[in-house]
């Protein structure tokens, strides 16, 4: 695992692995190998620069909990999918996607699941209100010079933009 | 007006209809009851013992014309009859289930709620009667009506007393076996015509439901044939004289009681109208009075199984007489209350089943039939031949 | 035999089952029978929301706007001015849209003058959805036909037949336990 | 246009009948839509849809203060509504470093097994109600109706209380509330026995039941089930257990567990689940301090410090778990919940195919979903 760019912390009583995007999955794989078999969660999140993806796993025999996130660009939110190691992240996965519009690669089946199908937006996003409507003075926040995997000179992990 | 009404400014305040459910009076109830009862047993002397006697007496049945007078009065008494029960058995259900569940049932209408399903027949009767557009008109029409007539047909063959009976057969046995095989045809059918998948569903299960269950039914009833020796009703019960059915036909008393639950299509054996599974099954579309005859001739059928039940197994009328004639109509009298008291219990427990149990499922259901019924009604067949045997030998 | 051992316990099962069933049949009901006998509401439950009003009849409000602030379906509208008089602010107008009410109580944790209380009174439905938009009038005269009413500053207040708000005895309130507990002892010192 | 919630015949086969159950089927238990294809009465193909309840709660949180999401919280899952506030709660105090009096703690806890069992109560009743048995259904709603009233007395509703917030819970408990609770556990004592008579020992029931739906250890694990349903399939993983929150640490109970992992095994569990209840609350008594504070020290204006904090709770039907994630503001940047019966319900295919219809009635009242919680 030296190889994989993330970076880890501890927050109260869980790791917390910031990961880049391109080794998310290779970081889930061997955390899956390490004993993390139990799927507690899988978030999806706008942090006003880009969109988020956070996976909360747990080992049911160790009782080990692990937190991982990794930051994907508006443009391009893509994120290889975890369905083949935890099912039971099939459905969070179509969540995510539906709410907050992370397209998971190699989802089986990566439709809407709570809003109907000819919906076209994804009303977790920063950019609309609670309404649904688009913020007219709304924009995006720059990308972070340091990214959350990156080991940073000065601000903490897991900083808000 | 644009602002919410203060609560003294309500226009409709609560108040009550008739009796106040509030303040109970048990003696009232009671009272309410028992002239219900009352009321179905004038029903049942008037059907069964009154015209059949006066129209025997007098010789009218001889000649053609009497005996379509004679038909149709007892049309008309027997359907009234079958309308009194169906109203007091629902509204007895009802109260029944309201007991045992720790709430009151129906109270508004009469003491007690007595009145309830008469208002809810109204109800029905006003109600529009809907059919969906892709119904095969006529056999969605025709269905409840088989169901009911089938119900009604039953009830022409029962003899409450000595010689109070409207049509005495020398079959009854193979009558009700026929006229209830009818009854399975209507619901089949109401469920196929009705274009539903649901009713689809409800036709298939109440089909092979009560075709498998017509089959142990019938050897049930063969067995008491065999052993009474007649198919007639009148000589089956005045075959127990001594000795009721129930104590050597143990074994098919047993199947005829799975079998009639089944018959009844109640609980733990109501799977073609599970409405948990299937919405309705067989009745899903229907609505109005169509849904009231369904619903009648369910109510009909569990008056009349617990009736051959214990016409078959409880010794009918039998019952202390102080010394009457048993051919007198004051002894007519008493032997059909004894009829309707013991009917009563039976009603009473097969609803109590009805409220205990949950329900099986359709494989089960099948295995029941099949693997359990069939070969117990046959053993109960070869006990009554054996029975039947040492009777002839003693 | 083991067929027979099993069927005897399945019939034994059945007649449990329906011994529990049958056992019921002479408890009394637990019916309500509501709309001819009103069940008792805790003045704690939260139902109608109230306005009171002092004995002198002004306003307990002083148009803070704190229930305002912390309702989360955003049901309670409030204008007011500045009071003329003295300092502090005078209500003008007070709504409460009681059909997006959600119910909380959130306002009335937030009133710093136990103005806005809950009463017992529970009798909500309406023909109209329009008719549960409630405006100061409706809540102040809720407020004046309730006997009962809570608020987490005060506790809970009566009313006396003379019209005197008066505070509830201990073990009416929430949280009364801790009072009765002291007289207890205190009587027992005593 | 074809309509994308219903499946597509396979060509060829006549014998397959699709059949839409739901979303107002009266056995999905709220709105729940499942897509069966029948062959006869064995299910060939299962695809749920869910949605249909759906009020988008996470979008609306984000534009609610901190204080104010308490009260939506609690109508996720409305049967158990009061369970629903606390994995929030918990984060949010973790976020804050609010210290909670152990008074406090265990009156939550208290609530916490009440709701357990008013849970439980309902899902024995529409369970059995599913099963075809009517009368357990309005036993167990009065038993539920006492709870119910003991609540209303302290917290000031029924169903949704509002009762718990940061650093302890809203108000002090009615003078009666203790004595209360040990009649209403003494009550329910002597009415468990008849809930066994007429549910676990029947054997029309067992009939249904029994081999029926079957969940294997390794696949309860994978699909992320949780609650009752992992439990009844060996999984002894409880989040009381796994991650202590509130009194639980100073308390004794046992996680029931079962090995089967079919519809009586589930049944059976949430049946113990109810006794371990009775004997949590009764050890909670016990220990709770008559007077003392009720509510820690949580500033006016709840201002949690930057940062994300994920916390789980056991509620009635599993893993509930809230991320909250801070960014320093009055308003949360992001709360997500993670609810158990959302999870549960992917179940649905791998349980229905090859069951009869009548079992996949069964299999789903053992799952035991709330649709205000799987759609939010």
């Amino acid at each position: 695992m030296t190889e994989l760019r993330y970076k880890k912390t501890t927050e109260f009583d869980e790791e917390v692995y910031a990961v880049h995007p391109e080794d998310y999955r290779a970081l889930l794989e061997a955390l899956k190998a390490e004993g993390f078999d139990y799927p507690r969660s899988l978030t999806g999140m706008d942090t006003g620069y880009g969109l988020r993806v956070v996976v909360h796993l747990y080992g049911i025999e160790s009782g080990k909990k692990a937190t991982v996130f990794t930051d994907v660009p508006y443009d391009d939110p893509v994120v290889p999918s975890v369905t083949d190691l935890w099912p039971g992240l099939e459905w969070f996965e179509r969540e995510a996607f539906d709410l907050v519009g992370i397209r998971f690669a190699g989802h089986p089946d990566l439709r809407r699941i709570l809003l109907e199908e000819d919906w076209t937006i994804h009303p977790l996003q920063k950019r609309y209100d609670t309404g649904g409507y688009p913020l007219p003075d709304w924009q995006p926040a720059p990308w972070p010079e340091t990214p959350p995997w990156e080991e940073p000179q000065a601000s903490e992990e897991g900083g808000e933009a | 007006m644009s602002r919410m009404p203060l609560p003294t400014e309500r226009l409709v305040q609560p108040r009550l209809v008739g009796y106040d459910p509030t303040r109970p009076k048990p003696w009232l109830e009671r009272i309410a009851y028992a002239l219900f009862f009352s009321a179905l047993w004038v029903m049942v002397v008037l059907a069964y013992g009154v015209v059949p006697t006066v129209f025997r007496h007098y010789g009218w049945l001889k000649s053609p014309l009497g005996f379509a007078a004679y038909a149709v009065i007892e049309a008309v008494l027997a359907f009234l009859l079958a309308a009194v029960v169906a109203l007091i058995l629902i509204v007895v259900l009802r109260k029944y289930l309201g007991k045992v569940q720790e709430r009151v049932g129906p109270m508004h209408y009469g003491p007690a709620g007595v009145f309830q399903t008469v208002f809810d027949a109204l109800k029905l009767l006003g109600k529009e009667d809907f059919a969906p557009r892709r119904v095969d008109w006529l056999i969605f029409r025709l269905a409840p009506a088989i169901v009911f007539v089938s119900a009604f047909l039953l009830m022409v063959a029962i003899p409450v007393a000595p010689g109070w009976l409207i049509a005495d057969l020398d079959v009854g046995l193979l009558y009700i076996v026929a006229v209830s095989t009818l009854g399975a045809y209507g619901v089949v059918l109401g469920g196929l015509s009705q274009g539903n998948k649901w009713g689809l569903l409800g036709a298939f299960r109440a089909g092979a439901q009560l075709v498998s269950y017509e089959v142990p039914l019938a050897i049930a009833l063969l067995s008491v044939g065999v052993y009474a020796g007649s198919l007639r009703f009148v000589d089956i019960v005045e075959h127990q004289y001594g000795l009721w059915h129930v104590v050597p036909l143990f074994l098919s008393f047993i199947v005829y009681l799975v079998a009639s639950i089944a018959e009844l299509k109640a609980t733990p054996f109501d799977l073609p109208e599970a409405e948990s599974e299937i919405v309705a099954g067989y009745n899903t579309e229907y609505s109005g009075m169509s849904f009231a005859f369904f619903f009648l001739a369910e109510f009909v059928e569990l008056f009349l199984l617990p009736g051959f039940m214990v016409l078959l197994f409880f010794g009918g009328w039998h019952g202390p007489l102080f010394g009457l004639d048993p051919t007198s109509f004051a002894a007519g009298l008493l032997q059909s209350f004894y009829f309707l008291v013991k009917v009563a219990v039976w009603v009473w427990i097969f609803l109590w089943i009805r409220a205990t149990l949950p329900r099986f499922r359709d494989d089960q259901l099948m295995d029941l039939a099949w693997k359990g019924l069939l070969p117990l009604s046959l053993v109960g067949l070869l006990v009554a031949a054996l029975f039947r045997m040492f009777l002839e030998v003693l | 035999m083991s067929l027979f051992a099993e069927v005897w316990d399945a019939v034994k099962a059945v007649a449990a089952g329906l011994e529990t069933v049958h056992r019921r049949v002479k408890q009394p009901p637990a019916t309500e029978f509501y709309p001819y006998k009103k069940p008792e509401i805790p003045p704690v439950s939260v139902q109608f929301l109230a306005l009171i009003q002092n004995e002198d009849g002004t306003d307990r409000c002083v148009a803070c706007l704190q229930c305002e602030r912390v309702c989360p379906s955003q049901v309670i509208t409030i204008e007011r001015k500045r009071n003329p008089e003295g300092k502090g602010f005078v209500l003008e107008r007070f709504d409460l849209d009681f059909a997006n009410c959600m119910h909380c109580a959130n306002c009335v944790e937030a009133c710093p003058v136990s103005a806005i209380v809950t009463v017992g009174e529970f009798e909500h439905a309406v023909y109209d959805i329009n008719f549960l938009k409630a405006d100061k009038a409706f809540l102040d005269h809720i407020g004046h036909e309730a006997k009962i009413w809570y608020s987490p500053k005060f506790g809970v207040e009566m009313r006396t037949p003379e019209g005197k708000i008066v505070k509830a005895p201990p073990e009416m309130q929430p949280g009364g336990l801790a009072e009765l507990l002291k007289e207890a002892e205190g009587g027992e010192g005593a | 246009m074809r309509n994308p919630t219903t499946i597509e015949p396979v060509p060829g086969r006549t014998d397959e009948m699709i059949i839409n159950m739901g979303p107002q089927h009266p056995a999905t238990h709220g709105v729940l839509k499942v897509v069966i294809g029948l062959d006869g009465e064995r299910i060939t193909r299962a695809v749920p849809h869910i949605g249909f309840l759906h009020r988008n709660h996470e979008k609306i949180e984000e534009a609610r203060t901190y204080t104010q999401i308490i009260s939506y919280t609690d109508r996720m899952d409305y049967v158990s509504g009061l369970q629903n506030e606390l994995p929030f709660i918990l984060a949010v105090e973790d976020l804050l470093g609010v210290e909670v009096p152990p008074r406090a703690k265990l009156i939550r806890t208290i609530f916490f097994e009440l709701f357990r069992i008013a849970s439980h109560l309902v899902w024995l009743g529409t369970g059995m109600l599913d099963l075809g048995a009517i009368t357990p259904f309005l036993y167990t709603f009065r038993d539920r109706e006492k709870i119910l009233e003991i609540t209303e007395k302290t917290a000031g509703a029924r169903m949704l209380p509002n009762y718990f917030t940061f650093g302890g819970v809203r108000r002090d408990v009615h003078p009666d509330f203790f004595k209360d609770v040990a009649a209403f556990l003494d009550f329910f004592e002597t009415r468990l026995p008849d809930y066994y008579a007429l549910v676990l020992d029947s054997p029309v029931f067992q009939a249904r039941a029994v081999g029926v739906g079957v969940l294997s250890k390794e696949r309860a694990i994978a699909r992320g089930a949780s609650g009752p349903v992992i439990r009844a399939s060996g999984v002894p993983y409880d989040v009381r257990k796994a991650e202590p929150y509130d009194a639980y640490p100073e308390l004794e109970f046992e996680i029931p567990t079962r090995e089967e992992g079919d519809v009586y095994a589930r049944f059976w569990v949430r049946f113990r689940e109810m006794e371990e209840s009775v004997k949590i609350i009764r050890q909670a008594l016990e220990k709770v301090p008559k007077t003392g504070p009720y509510k820690g020290k949580v500033p006016p204006r709840v201002k949690p410090k930057p940062g994300a904090r994920y916390r789980a709770v056991e509620i009635a039907r599993g893993h509930l778990g809230a991320y909250v994630v801070s960014d320093g503001s009055e308003y949360p940047a992001r709360i997500k919940h993670r609810s158990p019966s959302f999870a549960n319900l992917q179940l649905i295919p791998d349980l229905f195919v090859g069951a009869r219809f009548a079992d996949a009635i069964a299999i789903l009242s053992s799952l035991d979903p709330v649709f205000g919680e799987v759609d939010r």
